[in-house]
């Protein structure tokens, strides 16, 4: 089989999936998780056929693997569509496809399968547990199962198949469907517990602001598929286009259109990466079950955003000169590293444990992003490769954790919150295996140096930024730096260390191996991902392994990004930022004892609280956009607009129609019309009458008055007509 | 006069005389006996035009079927006595003009038509009716879809005879 | 030409023609003097009949029969018209007079008729016409008029009921009748008796025996003879449509019936046995007659066995039997020599006689399976209880009782 | 000789008559009678033109036969109709039939 048609099938399994689910089996919860799994391994094969094919093959960079289909006629082309692997979608699809297999094992455990159904579970709400009774007679909470759970895999099923569309398309129309689906299952996913009002909000929430995104996005499809012609990649980042791109004007003074449509690709992603302005969405999130979380708000489409912009790298850059940043960089470096600090200083002050992680993804992603700003194209797809296992393992690792401690709440009766890092404490012997798995992924979120992956990319980063000699973002990223092994380690010393807070905490227990299983593979990835990205020329370690993803991922680009030269100081900076905050971290956090106050809640004062209430993003938002349009709606539109002059005018209409109809009525219809109508229709009502005694109901007087009419009519043909 | 005269205006008479019976006579037994002599006449008739197979058919159809059948519902419908009053209903007379003033038409009208007047040819030599009439009817550039539809109006007219009277037993 | 009979219309020609006679009025007198003649010849013959029935269901019964008068009581039957001639003419209160008196000279009249197409010999026959099966079938439904106009002018409930009965019987058993008459029609192709008889080498009886037997059956049943003689069911309805005749009037019912069992007799025999045929009757034409009647009292004979030998069938069983299986059988029997016959165009005469016969024995056979079938589930359901009348207060007692 | 005119004023004589008793009688039966004059006019009418206009053709015979199977299909019907209309009405006088009317 030509790689190409395998490349094809991919997505289909999720898809089938999707559709037997839904259609079929929804009422067997083991049928339709088999079905789902089952779908996810096929893909994950598929992928993992693809990705040693396109490494064997040496020079995917120049031949891609693609195959194109007519789809609909433009005129006297046809658009097309079709499949594309290069470097940098293998390096994806190989990080999809494991995360995705791993997080559909994972959902298993999570939606609680083979537990007894709940008490009063409902459709819409997160199972409550259900009372069993042991053998000796004693009653015990358990966690039930997922009333839903046929659902569950049925979205998540179709969410994979929105990834594979994404990541296999040839060109960006495809992927904006990918896109678009991803961000449907997003929102039904969020609100998957639908009858919970904050998740209501929160999907509706989160589906609105990527759809800002997702129009701006469409606007530089269009302007793009208007210049270009095309959305195929061969075609968009050729150089003909390109150039083409950098010598048409816009409307805007100074601005070319690849600048324009940079910048508008690039608000979809901010958008969809949830990058400020636009991050609001992503921890509110969090209202979704766990697995979601780690899939959608991780590891995949988020990671979809950087991926686009990964993608249209040329673009961006188009009339980059003698390394001169363009605007659009310019802009990404700015927001990147802005929202890469801006989220760290919120993840400080929170205490949800999933809410620590969604700031942190969103700085991260922010990470990527001010790479890309500033070219370290080849540093930021790595961050993503590596950032994509481990941070889909601490998600996987913070739900293990919510679930064993839910598993205390159901066995204490406690009205606690089960994902309040300040409810939790000692669950290291509790959970072991949670445990270990994530403290690795924590160290490699901080960038424990030489082992984790995190190390390795993040290190490209700044080595990036310090070898473009970029120094504010180099300054702002190695801050972010800090305060990111400072959080991590301040969740890892909150929730594992020291002593149990609460009883719940001191009941939780280790979840099952359809949890854990995911959570070691997915550790061993967090460390062995960065191995193939350390630099040629590391000292010591540096050529044991050759610099894979440099040379592998570089190829994409029709000329190869040149390796920057090894220095010591974003070394030295990286090894600073990351031994120091989880350092700190620990120091401050070590031994807080049940129902004291965040420590940083001292010493920081109001700046806690405002990081604590995440800057009034959320309030700001409510007051300059909400509001506004609640009042525009409501009052403008509706009282001023809508009922006083628009109602006005027609009621005025109509009382003036309404006139004219009643004199109509009076002068015209009723007695001229109606009058002639039932003169007609008393006429021959009176016919009728007189006429009605001819009908008899005599069978021979008919006849007889028929063969009268008969003759009569024969004579007078006869006599009168035939003969002139 | 010819032999055959004398015989036609013979049974022309009793046909017609028996016609008139028909349609005039009280008792209906009566009536359907004058009517089984009107049959016979035309079954006479038949033969003057050597339609012999079709003489036999009337004798069976018309006579072995038809007539004892309405002897049968005359007596199936009789009431226990003679309903009074005429026979015959009160636009008899226009009835009777009617009639009259069709076949005062009629042999008016034939009367006018040169063809009125033809004399018997010779029938064909080996003219056998009955084998021409019976291949007519079954080939297939004959008659044999209207002799198939007619099996057909019959096989319905003898369901809807029995479903028309038959008596539910309620 | 040894033929009598056409001897003595030739010489009787001649001796008219020198009277001066013209063409068309000999010919009618010849014509008018046959009818006499024939008609006379049978009545004599049916007078004979009367002796021969007497006389054969007293052996039938065991019995001497009449012996009184003349030798063998051979004179018995005209000393019964003398008593039938002197007796009282009744006519009952009520009746339909003309009609009364019309329906039993149509009953013999339809008899008389019916001998006018059986074909005596090669030569001899009443009248040759091409349609000589449907006139049979023609003039039988006349004889029906004949016994309802009977029934109805006698003013008389049982006289009625007896017309019914005949009516519907005779119109039900027309239906097989004809169908067993259409197979030697088929097979002769020809509807008349001299065609019939000449196209008889073998006789039909040994080619096509099961539509002789339903021949047999269905002319048994429109004679009106025991088994299926309920028509004028002595024990039910008295004497059925004649009840209310006397006299002569009642003879003529009387003789009407014993004639026209022979000539269904002689009809069968010209059918199926052959009619004339026989040996020398070609170098002797008068055997044609000889051969005929003692074809035809052959079968009289089988009539008459069957009539003292089997009871009395009721309303319903006869119009079953003839509905559910007479019916169906002949009509089955008539596609299938149809088929074989359309089949067996170019076959040997040999062969072609014993498939036939192979194909009538077949299913004759068939059929008896069935009627065995029928026969043991009937039993069966005659075996079962069933609800015995009991009297109106012991019912109520018995009903209270079970309350 | 014998001339077509003959058989066709017997027909036309017999149709007429049968037409009356069609308009005239009372009792259904009767009518039913009648119309069996008129068929039989209109049967004598087709063989007499079969036997004197086309001999050699035998579509007169051919339809005769038509017209005998719709008059017994007809007698079936109309007297099946009538017993089902006694049992119902207690009487088949045609004009007491009357319930179709205004």
């Amino acid at each position: 089989m030509e790689p190409s048609t395998l490349v094809w099938l991919l997505p289909v399994p999720p898809l089938l999936a999707f559709f037997l689910i839904v259609f079929f089996t929804n009422r067997s919860k083991t049928v339709s998780h088999i079905l789902g799994i089952t779908a996810a391994l096929l893909s994950f094969v598929g992928s993992m056929v693809i990705v040693t094919l396109a490494i064997r093959s040496g020079h995917l960079g120049e031949e891609p693997f693609s195959s194109v289909l007519n789809w609909f006629p433009t005129g006297d082309t046809w658009f097309q569509i079709g499949v594309w692997v290069d470097p940098l979608t293998v390096a994806t699809l190989f990080f999809v496809a494991i995360t995705i297999l791993m997080i559909f094992i994972y959902s298993v455990g999570y939606q609680n399968f083979g537990q007894p159904k709940g008490d009063h579970d409902q459709p819409g709400l997160p199972p409550h547990g259900a009372t069993v009774v042991d053998e000796h007679g004693h009653k015990h909470k358990v966690p039930s199962i997922e009333p839903m759970y046929s659902r569950f895999f049925a979205f998540i099923s179709l969410f994979a198949f929105g990834m594979y569309v994404l990541v296999v398309s040839n060109n960006l129309l495809t992927l904006f469907v990918g896109w678009e689906i991803m961000g449907l299952c997003s929102y039904l996913l969020i609100g998957f517990w639908y009858a919970k009002p904050s998740a209501r909000a929160a999907a509706i929430k989160a589906f609105l602001t990527t759809r800002i995104g997702d129009v701006v996005m469409l606007l530089g499809l269009a302007y793009l598929y208007y210049l270009a012609g095309s959305l195929s990649y061969d075609v968009i980042f050729s150089e003909e286009t390109l150039h083409l791109l950098t010598s048409t004007g816009t409307p805007f003074v100074g601005i070319s259109a690849a600048v324009l449509i940079g910048l508008f690709l690039f608000f979809g992603t901010v958008g969809k990466s949830a990058q400020w302005p636009l991050h609001v969405w992503l921890p509110d999130a969090m209202e979704g079950p766990t697995p979601v979380s780690a899939m959608i708000h991780a590891a995949t489409m988020v990671s979809a955003g950087v991926y686009l912009v990964i993608r249209v790298f040329p673009i961006i850059s188009a009339g980059m000169q003698h390394g001169e940043p363009t605007l659009t960089m310019n802009v990404m470096a700015f927001i990147g590293a802005f929202t890469g600090l801006f989220a760290a200083t919120i993840a400080l002050a929170q205490n949800d444990i999933k809410r620590v992680l969604a700031y942190s993804t969103i700085s991260q992603l922010g990470y990527m992003i001010a790479a890309i700003g500033i070219g370290a194209y080849v540093a930021a797809a790595f961050h993503l490769f590596t950032h994509a296992f481990f941070k889909a393992l601490l998600f996987l690792g913070s739900g293990s954790v919510i679930h064993g401690v839910e598993h205390g709440v159901l066995h204490t009766g406690e009205d606690i919150d089960p994902q309040d890092m300040f409810n939790m404490g000692g669950l290291r012997k509790k959970m072991p295996f949670t445990f270990w798995t994530f403290l690795i992924g924590g160290l490699a979120l901080s960038g424990f140096p030489f082992i984790t992956a995190g190390f390795w990319s993040k290190d490209e980063i700044l080595a990036d930024a310090f070898a473009h000699a970029n120094w504010p973002v180099l300054i702002v990223l190695a801050f972010a730096a800090l305060l990111t092994a400072f959080y991590t380690m301040r969740q890892i010393t909150l929730t594992f260390l020291g002593k149990s807070r609460t009883e719940s905490a001191e009941h939780a227990v280790e979840s099952k191996w359809t949890m854990t299983l995911p959570l070691v593979l997915l550790a061993i990835f967090a460390i062995i991902a960065g191995w193939p990205g350390i630099p040629g020329d590391f000292p010591l370690i540096g050529g044991f392994i050759p610099n894979f993803v440099h040379e592998f991922v570089g190829e994409t680009l029709s000329e190869h990004p040149e390796a920057i030269r090894f220095s010591w100081i974003p070394l030295l900076i990286s090894l600073g930022v990351s031994l120091g905050g989880l350092a700190l971290g620990w120091w401050v956090y070590r031994d807080i004892p049940a129902g004291a106050p965040d420590p940083l809640e001292k010493p920081l004062g109001p700046v806690y609280k405002l990081l604590k209430n995440k800057y009034y993003f959320d309030e700001l938002y409510g007051y300059i956009f909400v509001r506004p349009s609640l009042w525009l709606s409501e009052t403008f539109t509706y009282l001023w607009l809508d009922r006083t002059i628009i109602d006005g005018f027609l009621h005025f209409v109509s009382r003036i129609t309404f006139s004219l109809g009643g004199v109509f009525r009076n002068y015209i219809d009723k007695p001229v019309i109606n009058g002639f109508g039932d003169f007609v229709g008393e006429s021959v009502k009176r016919i009728g009458r007189s006429g009605r005694y001819i009908q008899t109901g005599r069978v021979q007087q008919y006849m007889i008055m028929a063969l009268i009419i008969a003759f009569g009519t024969l004579f007078s043909y006869l006599f009168f007509i035939s003969q002139p | 006069m010819t032999v055959m005269q004398v015989i036609f205006l013979v049974t022309a008479v009793v046909s017609l005389g028996g016609a008139v019976m028909v349609v005039t006579v009280r008792n209906l037994i009566h009536a359907s006996l004058w009517l089984i002599l009107t049959l016979f006449g035309v079954a006479v008739m038949y033969g003057l035009l050597s339609a012999t197979f079709f003489t036999v058919i009337q004798v069976v159809i018309y006579i072995g079927a038809i007539a004892i059948l309405m002897i049968f519902a005359i007596m199936l419908t009789r009431r226990v006595k003679q309903e009074p009053g005429s026979s015959v209903n009160n636009n008899w007379w226009l009835a009777g003009l009617m009639a009259l003033v069709l076949f005062t038409a009629l042999v008016w009208m034939l009367s006018t038509w040169p063809g009125f007047q033809t004399t018997l040819p010779e029938l064909p030599q080996d003219f056998d009716s009955i084998k021409v009439l019976g291949t007519a009817l079954v080939s297939p550039e004959g008659y044999v879809i209207p002799f198939e539809i007619a099996s057909f109006l019959l096989l319905a007219a003898l369901i809807g005879a029995v479903a028309v009277a038959w008596e539910r037993k309620s | 030409m040894s033929d009598p009979v056409n001897s003595i219309a030739d010489w009787l020609r001649m001796i008219l023609s020198s009277w001066g006679l013209s063409e068309g009025m000999i010919t009618l007198i010849l014509a008018v003097l046959g009818v006499v003649v024939l008609a006379t010849f049978v009545l004599i013959v049916d007078i004979l009949l009367v002796w021969i029935e007497r006389k054969m269901v007293a052996r039938f019964q065991d019995r001497i029969g009449p012996n009184r008068v003349g030798p063998f009581g051979i004179i018995q039957p005209i000393a019964d018209v003398i008593k039938l001639l002197i007796k009282e003419d009744i006519m009952p209160m009520g009746a339909d007079k003309f009609i009364f008196n019309l329906s039993p000279i149509i009953a013999l009249a339809t008899v008389l008729l019916l001998w006018a197409v059986v074909p005596f010999a090669p030569t001899v026959i009443g009248a040759d016409i091409n349609v000589a099966v449907l006139y049979v079938v023609a003039i039988g439904s006349i004889g029906t008029l004949g016994i309802i106009m009977a029934g109805w002018a006698s003013n008389n409930k049982y006289a009625l009921l007896g017309a019914f009965r005949t009516v519907a019987q005779m119109i039900a058993y027309e239906v097989p009748m004809i169908i067993a008459l259409l197979i030697p029609v088929l097979l002769a192709r020809s509807m008349g008796m001299q065609t019939i008889v000449a196209a008889q080498s073998p006789w039909y009886i040994f080619v096509i025996p099961l539509a002789a037997v339903i021949l047999f059956i269905s002319s048994i049943a429109e004679l009106g003879r025991t088994p299926f003689d309920i028509s004028e069911a002595e024990s039910e309805i008295v004497a059925g449509f004649h009840i209310e005749y006397t006299g002569m009037k009642f003879g003529l019912f009387y003789a009407g019936e014993l004639l026209h069992a022979l000539t269904v007799s002689a009809l069968i025999a010209t059918l199926f046995l052959g009619g004339w045929r026989g040996p020398f009757v070609d170098q002797v034409p008068i055997l044609g007659p000889v051969y005929l009647f003692i074809k035809a009292f052959l079968v009289y004979y089988l009539i008459m066995w069957v009539r003292y030998s089997f009871p009395r069938v009721r309303i319903d069983q006869m119009l079953g039997f003839n509905w559910k299986f007479l019916t169906p059988l002949a009509l089955f029997l008539l596609i299938v020599v149809a088929i074989l016959d359309k089949a067996m165009t170019d076959v040997n005469t040999v062969w072609y006689v014993l498939v036939m016969l192979g194909a009538n024995l077949l299913i004759v056979w068939g059929t008896m399976l069935i009627l065995r079938r029928y026969a043991r589930t009937e039993r069966v359901r005659i075996a079962e209880e069933r609800p015995v009348a009991v009297p109106p207060e012991t019912e109520m007692k018995e009903l209270v009782g079970q309350e | 000789m014998i001339s077509l005119s003959y058989f066709l004023v017997f027909a036309a004589a017999l149709f007429c008559i049968g037409l009356y008793g069609v308009l005239a009688r009372k009792n259904a039966i009767a009518i039913l009678m009648g119309i069996e004059l008129m068929l039989n006019g209109v049967v004598i009418n087709l063989i007499a033109f079969w036997r004197f206009r086309s001999p050699e053709m035998i579509t007169g015979q051919a339809f005769g036969v038509i017209v005998f199977a719709v008059a017994a299909a007809e007698v079936a019907v109309g007297l099946a109709l009538f017993i089902a209309i006694f049992r119902r009405r207690n009487t088949i006088a045609a004009d007491e039939i009357d319930l179709l009317k205004w």
